[in-house]
């Protein structure tokens, strides 16, 4: 046991990044708005982000630009960073169709409540 | 919107905040920053514009057939900036051994088809930009 | 445990995030559930800076900051209504 | 009742899942330390010959537009795609003869 505590107290950045992640999920699971699934969704990116970039970083190194003036610095990793780059980009349009379908859904069904619309459904179909 | 303020604040800002962006987009390869951030940099400064002096003002600016063109163009231009390997017998999308100059480092116009690439990725941001906006801000009213 | 002065920038960043991500579970109304959806990007941008990251940074402070607020934004207003 | 019950059975499920996932954490190497096995050759060749293959000194513009150039085109073509579903989705198409 003292030794977990240990090792989390070291990793504390993934051990943050975990916990983000299982806040975004009770999000998603338990918020019944549709905005606020949408702020969970977002939230558990971000924390898989902050898992990889996490893993690049050395500590004392310096950012992955090639400096000539810094001699035996130490570079990061730039691979991870990379990827990152395009899941950001990535997460901008999952936001941006998803608040376009919200938008429709509202128009249809007069409501942002995803229980609500679920019930308006079942009314529609059992007639 | 009318008030006499933030209009006359805007005119003297926006045309900084656009520089900015360009600056962003060019200086990629050389300092942190990118085409992609760069992009969304220039396409806010526009959407500044639209918020403050209203929606046909900045249908007058960027008309839909500006966007359009820039829009498909900007992901074709890839496509055509790969296409110079296949010409010159080596893979697609290569770079050094498509025996394109490299340049000096640390210049302006050094990285090959680097730069090339970043600017049309940077004007195809900017169009997507603008787009979503004029056509979340159309639904509204 | 050899932590260094960055090593506690870092953790006072993580500790607003987790923060941020709580008030966004818990607060009712929506817009103000959106502005802290910017603090919490700003905190995300200044994470990647102290992560040695800047390209990240710089996109997310782009991306982030200014891009989703301001949609979500535009669309809260067409259809303002509390849970 | 039937929502309480979703919703401690949605707490279950969470609370397993931080159990696995401390436990996985708890594994991994330590933080910020410079010989774990993610930096191994892959990074080093990134970081020693990034300059002379590509002539751009910020290695993360080098892998994006040069190394791996194939994934970057993908990525502009689902902003695209994005584009195009929200304008699909949004947009109000004036019907046939509605202005006539």
């Amino acid at each position: 046991m003292k030794v977990i505590l240990k090792n989390l107290m070291v990793n504390y950045p993934y051990f943050i990044a975990a916990i983000l992640f299982i806040i975004g999920a009770l999000t998603v699971l338990t918020r019944n708005n549709l905005f606020k699934k949408l702020f969970g969704i977002n939230i558990m990116e971000s924390a898989i982000f902050i898992l990889f970039v996490g893993g690049a970083n050395i500590r004392n190194g310096i950012e992955p630009i090639l400096n000539e003036s810094e001699v035996g610095a130490v570079y990061v990793n730039p691979l991870p960073s990379a990827l990152m780059l395009t899941g950001i980009v990535v997460s901008v349009s999952v936001t941006a169709f998803a608040l376009a379908l919200i938008v429709r859904l509202y128009e249809s069904y007069g409501t942002t409540n995803a229980r609500r619309i679920a019930e308006i459904r079942n009314e529609l179909t059992t007639k | 919107m009318k008030d006499f303020i933030l209009k006359h604040i805007a005119a003297i800002i926006l045309p900084f905040i656009c520089i900015y962006g360009f600056y962003v987009i060019l200086h990629g390869h050389i300092s942190p920053g990118g085409s992609f951030a760069g992009g969304i940099i220039v396409g806010l400064s526009f959407i500044a514009f639209i918020t403050i002096y209203g929606s046909r003002k900045g249908h007058a600016q960027m008309p839909d057939k500006v966007l359009v063109f820039m829009e498909s163009y900007g992901t074709l231009w890839y496509g055509i900036m790969g296409m110079i390997g296949i010409f010159k017998g080596v893979p697609f999308l290569a770079n050094k051994l498509a025996g394109v100059n490299l340049g000096a480092p640390w210049a302006l116009s050094s990285g090959g088809l680097i730069s090339l690439i970043g600017i049309g990725v940077g004007i195809r941001v900017t169009s997507t930009i603008i787009t979503l906006f004029f056509t979340m801000m159309e639904d509204e009213s | 445990m050899n932590f260094i002065a960055a090593d506690y920038g870092t953790m006072v960043l993580l500790l607003i995030l987790v923060a941020a991500s709580l008030a966004m579970y818990f607060i009712k109304d929506l817009l103000h559930a959106v502005v802290v959806f910017g603090a919490y990007s700003l905190t995300m941008a200044l994470l990647w800076l102290q992560m040695n990251t800047p390209d990240l940074a710089i996109t997310e402070a782009a991306s982030g900051i200014c891009m989703t607020v301001l949609m979500m934004i535009v669309i809260l207003r067409t259809s303002r209504k509390g849970e | 009742m039937n929502l309480k019950i979703k919703k401690l059975f949605a707490l279950a499920v969470i609370l397993m899942s931080v159990y696995m996932i401390i436990m996985v954490v708890a594994e991994l190497p330590p933080y910020g330390e410079p010989n774990n096995p993610v930096h191994n050759n892959v990074s080093e060749r990134y970081i020693n010959d990034a300059l002379h293959d590509t002539g751009v000194p910020n290695m993360v513009t080098a892998i994006v537009f040069d190394y791996r150039a194939y994934d970057t085109m993908f990525e502009a073509i689902v902003l695209f795609a994005a584009t195009l579903a929200v304008v699909i989705t949004l947009k109000r198409w004036k019907k046939a003869g509605d202005n006539k």
